[in-house]
């Protein structure tokens, strides 16, 4: 059915459908792109989101105590063993003299604890940052079974609430990417809709002159696929310029939030917008022209 | 070549636009069909290539029980019939050029072949001047020029035209008619529905007529009114 | 009551539709208005009703200056033009009875002058069994024939018909002919275009031949013809 | 211009321009009401996150040294008195005695505080719970000058951090919900003016027979007014169910989070929002029929 000629000509009464009535195309693709971009930004939200809350999680750290004296030595030595367990990301050491002088610090004014204790009672501690929430109870269980150690601590409360929190939010962002991503679909696929219906004569006339379905269709469909493109490519351009600069601010304000900045992840999100108005083009193209081409 | 047994048409409104036809058009032959406003001429026609089909009854073109086939068989039949409708039907974002070759294309003719064969056609009707007019920018004459250079431009077994010359001038009228009779003699069936009276009293062909959805006359060298 | 003076109209794409037009109808005139295919017929009559302005000339009609009045007085200029268009213009998702009534409609009428005027439209034209059906539902001559009836519905001091019975048979055509005739007797002025030898040979009325655009004939009494 | 019989014609005449291609006026709603929707969704967003920054704004206090020993009866008296001062909600009282219980409770383990010290080091300490944010400082000003109060501390620079993202995400919030709603009008809009494109034929021979601008923009401009009121009533309906079961699983699923359940706000904003269906379809209708109304 689908012969060279056939195919060119599609293409050109594709592009030709939307050069005739250019005002309607301009509506549609006004509408495809401000979907895609509010879509865009949702995405965007979510994997911004995701990021914040990862950054909590990474806060979380195991706190291992040691209770008899270290020399430096033995102490970087036992930083060096700690960092290259599995799931550990960073090992911090705070030396008992260290604690002791911030403990006084902080207390300084309200009780001269110096004053009392002579003798520092407090313990050296090592500061553990684990990859990913996950591996906590692994990794403190490991520590714990060496024999330098005298005791780990974590908080095992506030660990099942971030967890809950990540999962939570990772659920919810799921499905309301695919709530929003259904509501896209059904603005993208009724805007070519009614761009399709006001051409209701028009395969009227073209069936009773022997034109097939597909013959019909095609240049439909492709006229979908031009418009998503064309809404797609418009909705990053905006995605990118406004992400790039609400990113600076927010990260010049909130030094404090994880704005993500990848690259790769960026540009993967870009490219799914674009090609999500490409695939809701053609859906919504080839969907609409099909229920005329029926009645008709 | 055309053959409808027992057919009636009642529309959902209630309209018994056709009751109980018979007719038998043989291959190559030149039918006028006349009737009053209403009679149900168009009706007919729109039975031979499927936009209605008969509450009851039988269609045959060519062989084929039209009100039979598929759907998916329906745009092959119609091209092997060429329709000037009453109303047009142009495609109103297509220039003339365009609408013409529009006939063929559908048919997946080669380009070269599209370009010689519309140009042709519109030649035929005198219609090379306008080629490149969109419909909104013809006269009515110009527009049932167009719909009937369409309809013969790829050269069908069978040539409907309903009233194709009810916005053209006398004499347009008569060359249109020399062309559709041209046409006839190289082995096309032509049906021609009218309310010209002068061009089916000197054109002295077949006539049927029709009234009230009933065939009434039947009548080879027939005249316009009875008599 | 109309008056063109050394009026052109000459299309974007270059087509020279009327050349230099001078023409004067006067009150409760009946003209023809004939010529072939694209000769500027259709073309005229808008000028009158301002669907097209003339490229240069100027365009009288009832001591109003057509072509120079604003886009707000528009409306009321029309509403006192009966039309009957050559392509029919009915609005499609409207029955016929509410295509007819839509010009009483914009004139502000109340409700039961509206009817009543309506329907003696319908009944005038022969369309009352017809007031419910939509446009696609309905023959050729019946959508002409509710042109007709919408055109004289407010009994609009002038009427323009164009090839107001192309789709007709010749004793509906000759009815319109005579309805149109009475409603000139009315203090009308109607303005018809026309291909339909017979009628305007029978008629015996001013005949003005366009052709090309140029007005090549002005007669009273005229024939289709020359001589 | 608009006598009785006029209006009553718009009127059914818009009715009737509905039924008469009822499958765009179906996909017309359906696009506003997923687009509204989506907007509704935005603004109970916006409101829950402008609560929740409240909350943790509500969550800053003063607190109160008094050095000398308290007796419970002049401790109360200070209480009453601190809770009366402008801007104060909440005054909690912590006597020496119980800080110095909590202390100890904390360093257990660690250092046997209570080994080395036999008296109570601490002050009786008030907390301050303010009205709002702003009023810190002058409260806190105002409590210093009190003669009974020893100190008055508060984190002044973590005060400013709240501050600071309050206003930002006010401002962020409604930047982004003015962004939205143009978002919203520009998709209703256009989707009204799609289905009004697709009738400029009609417009067209109306103006041929007589008819006034106005005459022709009135249908269209109420057909806009009925889309408009259709979808957002239809999100209202959607917004409403969802936001009470979605509000019922985060509140149980984060007790923390104040989810907000104002009746009063919740129906502000869902009567927002079907108002701003009706004048956006108005709008809608407004505006696409003026252009083929200049064009015809
Ligand atoms: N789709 C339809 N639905 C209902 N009634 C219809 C439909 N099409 C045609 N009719 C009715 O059927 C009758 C026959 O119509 P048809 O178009 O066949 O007449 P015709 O002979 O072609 O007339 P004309 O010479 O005016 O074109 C008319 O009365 C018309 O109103
Ligand atoms: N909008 C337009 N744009 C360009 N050319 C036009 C336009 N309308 C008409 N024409 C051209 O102007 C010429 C006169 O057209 P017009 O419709 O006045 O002819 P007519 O006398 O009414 O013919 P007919 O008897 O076929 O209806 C034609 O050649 C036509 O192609
Ligand atoms: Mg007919
Ligand atoms: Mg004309």
């Amino acid at each position: 059915m689908s012969k060279a000629t056939d195919v060119e000509f599609f293409i050109i009464e594709a592009i030709r459908g939307i050069g005739r009535s250019p005002l309607m195309s301009f509506v549609a693709i006004g509408i495809v792109t401000v979907t895609l971009t509010i879509f865009g930004f949702f995405l965007l939200g979510v994997v911004n989101l995701g990021n914040v809350v990862s950054g909590m999680a990474a806060k979380l750290d195991l706190t291992c105590y040691v209770d008899r004296d270290l020399a430096p030595r033995d102490a970087a030595e036992l930083q060096l063993k700690l960092s290259k367990m599995e799931g550990v990301e960073k090992v911090t050491y705070y030396s008992k003299d260290d604690s002791w002088k911030s403990f006084k610090q902080d207390y300084s004014g309200k009780l001269e604890l110096s004053e009392v204790v002579s003798d520092n009672p407090l313990p050296n501690t090592f500061a553990v940052k684990v990859r990913n929430p996950e591996v906590l109870p692994q990794v403190a269980k490991n520590i714990s079974q060496m024999s330098e150690i005298d005791e780990v601590r974590y908080s095992g409360k506030l660990l099942g609430q971030v967890k809950h929190f990540v999962d939570v939010i990772r659920l919810a962002g799921f499905v309301f990417v695919l709530l929003l991503f259904f509501a896209t679909l059904l603005i993208v696929v009724n805007t070519i809709r009614l761009t399709v219906l006001a051409r209701e004569t028009d395969i009227y006339i073209m069936k009773l002159v022997g034109a097939t379905g597909s013959f019909i269709r095609w240049p439909f469909v492709i006229e979908g696929i031009l418009i998503g493109v064309a809404g797609g490519i418009l909705a990053v351009v905006l995605l990118r310029g406004s992400y790039d600069a609400l990113a600076f601010k927010i990260a010049s304000a909130f030094p404090f939030l994880p704005v993500v900045s990848d690259a790769f992840l960026l540009n993967f999100i870009f490219i799914s917008v674009a090609l999500c108005g490409t695939v809701l083009g053609m859906i919504g193209g080839y969907i609409s022209v099909s229920r005329l081409i029926k009645n008709a | 070549m055309i053959e409808l047994k027992d057919v009636s048409k009642v529309f959902q409104n209630g309209v018994e636009a056709l009751l109980n036809i018979n007719l038998h058009i043989g291959r190559e032959e030149f039918v006028f069909l006349v009737g009053p406003s209403g009679a149900g001429k168009t009706t007919l026609m729109k039975l031979l290539y499927r936009e209605e089909s008969p509450s009851i009854g039988e269609v045959i073109v060519d062989r084929i029980k039209v009100n039979e086939i598929k759907e998916e068989q329906i745009p092959f039949l119609r091209r092997n019939i060429g329709v000037v409708f009453q109303d047009y039907k142009l495609l109103l974002r297509r220039t003339v050029y365009e609408n013409v070759a529009f006939a063929l294309q559908v048919t997946g003719a080669p380009r070269s072949q599209i370009r010689r064969l519309t140009m042709q056609a519109l030649e035929l009707v005198g219609m090379v001047k306008r080629a490149k007019s969109f419909p909104n920018e013809l006269s009515g004459g110009e527009k049932q020029k167009t719909c009937i250079a369409r309809a013969i431009v790829n050269n069908p077994p069978i040539l409907l035209a309903d009233e194709p010359t009810g916005n053209l001038d006398p004499q347009t009228s008569w060359d249109i008619m020399e062309l559709l009779d041209k046409i006839n003699r190289r082995k096309t069936t032509v049906l021609v529905s009218t309310h010209n009276k002068n061009i089916v009293d000197g054109m002295k062909k077949r006539v049927v007529a029709i009234e009230g959805g009933r065939i009434t006359r039947d009548q080879q060298l027939g005249m316009y009114s009875q008599q």
